[in-house]
Order: C-alpha cells, then structure tokens, then sequence
C-alpha cells in the first residue's frame, strides 16, 4: 500500500503529458482504447530519447571516448530502472532485447533447447498470447516435446486443478501469461510458482499485458523468466525485457551471436561473455532501453499501486456501461481485483471488424480480431472479439463515447 | 444512410448468398485473413465442360467479406478455371459498390482470394496491403 | 553517375543537419570520428520518428481504426523506402529486425538450418565482422558445417584466388563484407556472387558499413542475402535490415515465433505467414523503421553519388595526413576507388587504449580495440589498433585535430 | 605533467616489473578485457608454505593496464591464496595513484581479476562496469 499523501492519480496532469491524446480523428479527439496492442508515448520518455539522440549518442561498451561512456552509463542505468522496477536484485538479470515476443523466443531457444527433450511436457494456459504458445511449439517440432494445454475455470480464471493434473505428468516448465490480452485476467503467479516448483518445474510468465498495470515484484512472484515490451509501458518500440534468475542464466547458451557478446573469437571458435552480455549480440537498443527506462520512472513516480488502482476503476466502470449494450456479450471474469484492463466482447448480428470500423468514425479507437490468442478464442467458440484497452489516461468519458459508439453500431446495423 | 454499410451490403451480410457447403463439388479452397482471422471456404462444381456450374461459400466473416463474396459467387457461373483466375480485383470493388479503405481490402478480397486458391489448388499470392504511406511525411497522412 | 547540377555535398548545410555536431566536450566541440561504431541521428529521421510518436503511433496491421492504420503504412512506406535504397525490386523481400547481427542469424537460423549439414562448408573472409563469424561457428557446432577461411592479398583486399579455391573444395554459401569496418576494403561483390554462383554458392553480404557510403543495388550486385543497420545509417539504433532473395525467403522456414508471423495457431499446432510477416514475429520496431525510413531518404536527396566522393575524399585527406605521424601504422589498402571508410591505425609505443583516451582530451572521438574482428586482429598480427571512421558530415578539419591529437599522445608518452 | 600518465604510470607501462614467464608456477591464470581484446596472463609460484614466492604477468595491454599489475605484482609476496582473493579494487586504485574512469576501470582492475582467477583456478566473477548512470536525467551526464 502506498504511504504516499495523493490517493488518487491527478488524471488532467497525466493525460496532458502525452502528446497522442490531442489528436484528432474526423474532427473529433481519438479516445485510445487499445493501448493493449501498444500503449501512447509519454513525454517524459519521448524527451528522454531525444536529449539522448541529440547530445549524448554513440556505441556502448566499446569506446574510449566521453559519448561512449556517457551511452554506456545510461544504457546500463536503464538496466538499473527496469530491475528496480520489476523487484529484480541484480540489474544483470535484465536482458535487452527486441519485444516480449523475443523474451519468450530466448528462453525457449536457449534454456529450453538444452534443457527439454523427446516426451519432455510444457505446460500452457489456454489463454497464452501466441509469443508464449508458438516459440513452444518450435521446440515441440524440433525436440519431440509435448504441450500440456492447461483450460479455465468457470468466471474465466486459470482452473488450478488442472495444473495440477498437468504438474503430475511430469511438467518440465508453465508458460503463463500475468495478465491475459483478452480476458483480463490476472493470474495468481505466487502460488502458480509454488505449485510449479514443488514439482520441479519453472514458471515462464509473460508479463506484456501485467507490466503497465500491476504493482510487480518478480522476486515475490517467484517466477523464474518474465517478459515484457517497452510499447505497451509508454515507451519506445523495438525494446523488450527478459528477466531470468541469475542461476539459471549463468547456465543458459547464447542465442544470437555476434559481437559484444563474445569473450574471444579465433577462427577455431569462441567463448561467450557473462549475461547479460551474453544474450545481447550486436549494437542493442540503446536509445529505446533509455526510453523504456524513463516511462518506467515516470511510472514510478505516480506511484504502481495508485495506477493499479486507476486501472481497476476504469475497468469496472466499463463492465458496468458495457452492461448497457442490448446484446453485447462479455468475456472474462466478474469485477474483481484479479480483473484488470482489456474487456473483449461480442454483439449479436454484428461482426467485431464492423463493430471497430464503426467506432473509428466515434474517433474511438478499438482492436477488433483474435488478439494473437486463436487458441483461447477456439476455447471461447468465437472466430473474434471487439476488445476495449485502457491506460494510466483513460478516463469515464472515453468510455462514455465507447458505449455511444456501440449503440450507434447497432443503428448502423439496424439491429 | 450509411456509406459503409448501405442496404445492399447489409442484406448480403445477413442472408449471403450460396452461403453453405455444396454436397457435391470438384474444387475448394479455404483461405483466412491472418490478421483478423476470418475464414473463408469456397466449394465449386464444375460441370462437364469444366465451366462452374455450382458455388457456395461458408466462413465466418464480417459484413464487408460476406457481402463481397456473397455478391461475387453470384456472377461466376459458368467460368473456367482460368477466367476465375483472370477476375481482377476491382471486379470485387464494383461489386460491392463502395469506397473500400486499404484496412478494409483484405476483407474485400477474401472471397475472391479463396475462389482463386480453389482454381489453382493452392493459395494465391498476391498484395493486398494497399499502398504504401511515405513515413518520411507522417504528418500528411 | 549523378546528372544533378550540384556536384559536391554542401557539407556546412550537412553538419547543421546534425545536432550532435553542436555537443561539446571539454569545452571543445566533438569531432566525431567514430561513425563507423554508430553514426549520429540527422535532423530529418528524428523529426519524422517525432512526429510518428506524437501523432499516429499503434500497433500495425492488426487495427481497423485510424491510428493503425497510418502506422501500418508508415511502416509499410518504410519497408518501400528500404528497398528502393538498396535496388531491390519487391519490398516484401525486405525483412525488419533489430540490427545487422539479427539479420545474419536469421539467414544462419532459418536457410542455414535447413540447407546445410555435416560437412557442408561455409567460406567466411577473414575481414568478417564478429556478426557474420559467430552465427556460423554456432551454426557450425550444431550441425557439423565446416568453416574455410578465406585469407587477404597485398594490399588488404580479399584474395580472389583463395576463394576460387574454397569453392573448389564445395562451398555452399560465402559470408562477405561489402565495406570492412577496419581496413576500409571495398569487396568486389558482384565478381565474389559470379563466382559462387557458378559454383552453385550462395552470397550473404554484410552491409553494415557499406550501405551509407556506396550507391548500392542488391540487384546489380546479384548477392543472395544483404544485411544492415539502421544506427549506422543516420537513423535510430534498434532496426536492422535482412534484405533475401523472394525465392529463398519463400523457402526459408521461421525464426523467431509468436504474434503476426502466423497464418493460424491452434492446441495442435501452427501454420506461417508469408514472408517477410514469417521473420516479424511480435510487435516490430515500427517508429524505428520510420526513423530509418526517413535517413534513407535524407541520404537519397543528397545522392548516394556525391555521398560516397565525400567519403573518399575525406578518407584519402585522412590517409595522407595520417602519414605525417611519426611511428603510426595504418593498415588497409592504399588509396583508391575500392577504399573508403575506416581507417586503421597503431602508433609505436602507444596502446590504442591510450590513443583513444588522449584524443578525446582533444574532443575527438576514435574508437579503439578489436573492432569486433578479432580473427581480423590475428590476422594482422596486433592486439588492437585505433580506428578514426568517417561520416556523410565529416570535414578536414576535424581530421586535422585528428592529427594533432596523435601528435600529442606522442608528447604524452614522451616519444 | 600529465594526470593519467604521470610518469610513474609511464614508466611502469615501459619498463613493467615482473614482466615474463616463470619458469616454473603453480598457479596461473589468463584474463581478458572482451570490449577491447587486452589480455594478461598471471604465474604465480607457491613457496611451502603456499605463500607467493615469486609472481609475473605476460600479455599486451595498453598503459593503464600494464602498469597497473606491474604495480601490483609488487606487492604480492608472502601471501596466501585466501590473501590474494581479499585484495580489494582499492588497492590497485591506490597503487596506481590516480584517478579512474569509469571506461578505464576494466583496464585498471584487468591484472587484479587475473591474479584472483588463477589464486580460484576459474575466472573471477565481479562487477567492474562502474555505476550505472541515470536514462531519465542523460541531460546532467
Ligand atoms: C562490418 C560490420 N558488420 C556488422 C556489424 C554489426 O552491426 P550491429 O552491431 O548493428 O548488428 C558492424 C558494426 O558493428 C560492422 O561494422
Ligand atoms: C499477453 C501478451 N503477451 C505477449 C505479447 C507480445 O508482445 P510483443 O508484440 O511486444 O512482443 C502481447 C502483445 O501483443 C501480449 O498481449
């Protein structure tokens, strides 16, 4: 619980700080619903990026010179913020790379190339984001692994008897997603982690959606791989965070190769670098690992449970309109504290596409599709679901003009 | 009334015609949109000629995809193979009547991209992104 | 040739197009000569990335509103953008990822993989950057591939003959350097892509340096894979470029897995997408390839022409001034069309560490070291050398301070 | 005069105490600096006591480096392995007398790692990156 004086976010000061919300789609200002597929940029972080670009760029790691090492210090300072920022000790088990996606790809191809074989089992929810299910199937194709499809309970939470059941099997790792992109569910990762390792098995936790909206500590979570995206936390694209216990990735082979993450090369052969290093072949993200790290701290600054909060309200307050909807369906789990952020739906005798087109012409922008989730919508039996996403600058208006936005979809549809 | 969504294309969205499987049929092609994930399979019968004599289309799909393959299956009687894979784009456009945005066209074309799949037995490779923006000049977009 | 009426760079107009240039350090401004390790952001990529981020950023190609789909064609006017500048005929031959490195592991991951085995030989150069050395020797210790090395005649340049002479032996694909980030060596590709071809070898080409120095075109060059990135190209780190042939990206099975490189997931298992989607697994680094985007175009109305006699020019002043330094050594080829870029060089009695860190008392900013070439390195038989980098903004008299920042380590170490 | 390369530090990095291969050692250990390839190679020669009897170093390194263990392989007689991995990073800092950046760190403290593997038989596992900067603030860098 914060001891801060402020009890509530000043929602006029935060969504001034980011430039995108005064834009304007047919003469209407965007109210930005699918801040789920990427998040605004907040100026803080844009600022950041451009005193760096501006004044301070150059190659890490590698030079003599001022620029280089004022590059260095604040690339590797970034490293410091994310690890403050996910409850990491150690900044080195921050890895940099390109997007969540690349996270779970890594863990995959390296910790998991080594460590499963033929008949080996991994275990995943049903409501995994592709990134967390497809790297796992490359590896079920190259190395004769099994997948574990692990279903929900009734009210769309993680159905933790079958877990178990899939933990007696023999499960070798849990692929679980903190947050789903569809449902809004939050999953209980503690004591998914506990069950998990009193089986011996480590828990892969994609934290893309959680990140932006839960107070996070990946040291209380107990999980053994995290992953997230620095465009779904209102910084740049093309960064993303591996975080991996420091044991485990001591042991873990590098993945891409090239520079910066090689000991020595001869033509005979090459020893790799420590982690991170190991695991950052090639110039990284420098700029973008800056910008990740500003909007982290600008995050900070307002404090992860009053944000936690905001998104909490902002949530319910759109289960309660979107109840308002003649014949709108929707998924996931009754107001709760484990149901945060994105509310997919379904209207009757509308198809999800025509319902986002039809939001558009509102200026209100939604993401209609399956989400990158095709396994939970087969469970769900829909081919596809209009989702509504929020942020730390949605506020009750926006959803306002959302539901307004719907009731004119269904004029439209003379329904 | 709408642009979009005028009366013409409602009606073929909510009764499409040759929606279903045919009981009987030579060829057939499912083809999706990957990135909404619609789905469309078209079945044709060819009759001794080699000229369709039958279509139908099943899927699910939104009102500009149905409405387009709805109107398009409707006009394909008694092609060959080879015309169905001459049909151009804009036959579909025509069709349907209405502006279509470039976030649109891939819904516009389902249908015909399916029709064609089945001609050839295998999927069809074309580009459907719409044109290119200039990044250098977001700001006119 | 250019038909322009404009026959020269007007360099004064250039260097204002570079906020960096203004930065000072110890109260002088930079001189900065490390552009081969990254170059600095002109005014145009940041602008345009500005405003990409300030008024039209969301995900891309999965949005029915407004917002993606502006980002959706600025990343796909980018992806355009790219294979105009390198002469490719399709912009879907056109694959985005994080750097150059990334681009040479995903031909060594995904056509690697697939065509080579036990035996099967890769020539490499001994001019490779690390990042087109190490995913081979992966590549080589899972599958058995061997590795031929192909040495240097006099005067620095790729030996011709010992290449006829590993794709004698049976070679299946040569990884050559279009422009070595050390000795400045232009590689002659077109005839290296003749002669493989004819013996059935294919060509990955490693641009990073090359592609903001020569005019370029993968089609007249007739090579098979070309990488690069975009941070040394005037644009944001964070981007790189794999540029393949549509035949062998059609053939090529994915990398990297999840989100948008997927025609459809379900429990039993996954169908891809066409490239270049199949190679863009997860959110991609949409503002960064608009950044690149709009450096290419920068570098397009300046002419590529006039851009690469710059560069010349000021290399071969550099050369020439260079030898004024008592007891330096520069490597690299003599002066001439199929030399540009970096310059090498080692002084007698000071270690390039030193060199570095007393030309940047003088605001010179050189790199020193290995240059991620350490078979390079071995090679020429020194631990490390110094190497002072050219870029498009580049002038005299930022290499005279050059020299009298040499002059000075001398007096330094007392020689 | 200059502050870095003062002429004690010169003189070291010309003329390097203990510079060589022993003949005959009962420890060694090779350690390099990966970002700028300089390497250094320990031998150290136990007494029957298992104390330092007689130490030195090979391996090319620039000015920083060299004299820095060349510094420190002064000082090292008489100690036990147990000694050898408690020398603190100060101490190389207060040998060399002069101030180091955070870029030359790794070169200062390249000896020390070495002389500490080869006391470990493996490479020293340490942090010598210097602290890391603040992103948000990159203006007051
Ligand atoms: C010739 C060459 N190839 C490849 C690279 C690797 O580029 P990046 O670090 O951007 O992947 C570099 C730059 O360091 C280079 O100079
Ligand atoms: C739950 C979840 N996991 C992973 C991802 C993938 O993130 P990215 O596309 O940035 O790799 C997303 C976002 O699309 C997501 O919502």
């Amino acid at each position: 619980m914060s001891t801060a004086v402020e009890t509530q976010l000043d929602l006029e000061k935060i969504r001034a700080s980011f430039p995108a919300l005064s834009r304007e789609i047919h003469g209407k200002p965007v109210a930005y619903l699918d801040s789920a597929a990427s998040s605004q940029r907040v100026e803080a972080s844009l600022q950041a990026v451009d005193r760096y670009e501006r004044r301070h760029h150059s190659n890490v790691h590698r030079g003599a010179h001022t620029l280089s090492a004022e590059a260095t210090a604040a690339y590797e300072g970034a490293r410091a913020t994310v690890a403050d920022f996910i409850g990491a000790s150690d900044r080195n088990e921050v890895v940099f790379c390109r997007n969540a996606t690349e996270a779970i790809n890594i863990v995959a191809r390296s910790w998991g190339e080594t460590n499963l074989g033929e008949g080996d089992r991994v275990a995943l929810t049903v409501m995994e984001h592709h990134s967390n299910i497809v790297p796992w199937q490359q590896l079920a194709e190259r190395k004769g692994v099994e997948i574990e499809w692990i279903g929900l309970s009734e009210n769309s939470q993680l159905d933790l008897d079958a877990l178990d059941a899939a933990l007696d099997k023999g499960v070798k790792l849990v692929g679980v997603t903190h947050l789903s992109n569809v449902l809004g569910t939050v999953d209980p990762l503690a004591e998914i982690s506990r069950r998990a390792h009193a089986a011996g098995a480590l828990v892969m936790a994609d934290g893309a959606q959680a990140a932006p909206k839960l107070p996070l500590s990946v040291t209380d979570l107990d999980v053994d791989f995290y992953a997230m995206s620095g465009h779904k936390l209102y910084g740049p694209t093309g960064i993303g965070v591996l975080w991996a216990r420091k044991d485990l990735l001591a042991e873990m082979p590098p993945f891409i190769g090239g520079g910066s993450m090689i000991k020595k090369v001869t033509q005979e052969g090459t020893t790799f670098a420590d982690p991170p290093a190991r695991f950052e072949a090639g110039t990284p993200p420098i700029s973008q690992a800056i910008g990740l790290a500003a909007a982290l701290r600008w995050l900070q600054g307002l404090g992860m449970d009053l944000v936690n909060a905001h998104e909490r309200e902002i949530t319910d307050y759109a289960l309660k309109r979107l109840a308002e909807v003649p014949g709108l369906q929707v998924f996931g789990p009754a107001p709760s504290v484990d149901r945060v952020g994105p509310v997919s739906f379904v209207i009757e005798g509308i198809h999800p596409h025509d319902v986002a087109e039809i939001l558009d012409r509102h200026a209100v922008a939604v993401r209609s599709g399956h989400h990158c989730a095709q396994p939970l919508m087969d469970y769900l039996g829909v081919p596809a679901t209009t989702r509504a996403s929020f942020a730390v600058h949605t506020d009750r208006s926006e959803i306002d003009r959302l539901i307004e936005g719907l009731l004119d979809a269904r004029r439209v549809f003379k329904l | 009334m709408d642009e979009l969504y005028r009366d013409q294309i409602l009606e073929h969205y909510k009764r499409p015609h040759n929606f279903g499987k045919l009981d009987e049929y030579d060829l057939d092609f499912e083809d999706t949109n990957p990135l909404c994930g619609d789905e469309q399979h078209v079945f044709i019968k060819l009759d001794d000629d080699g000229r369709v004599e039958k279509v139908s289309f099943e899927g699910q799909g939104c009102a500009i995809s149905t409405a387009a393959t709805s109107l398009l299956t409707d006009e394909l009687d008694g092609l060959t193979r080879d015309e169905l894979l001459q049909i151009p784009k804009e036959k579909v456009l025509e069709l349907l009547g209405i502006e279509i945005s470039a976030t649109r066209m891939k819904c516009a074309l389902l249908g015909l991209k399916a029709v064609k799949g089945a001609s050839l037995g295998a999927s069809a490779d074309w580009d459907d992104e719409g044109a290119p923006g200039d990044p250098g000049e977001s700001e006119s977009l």
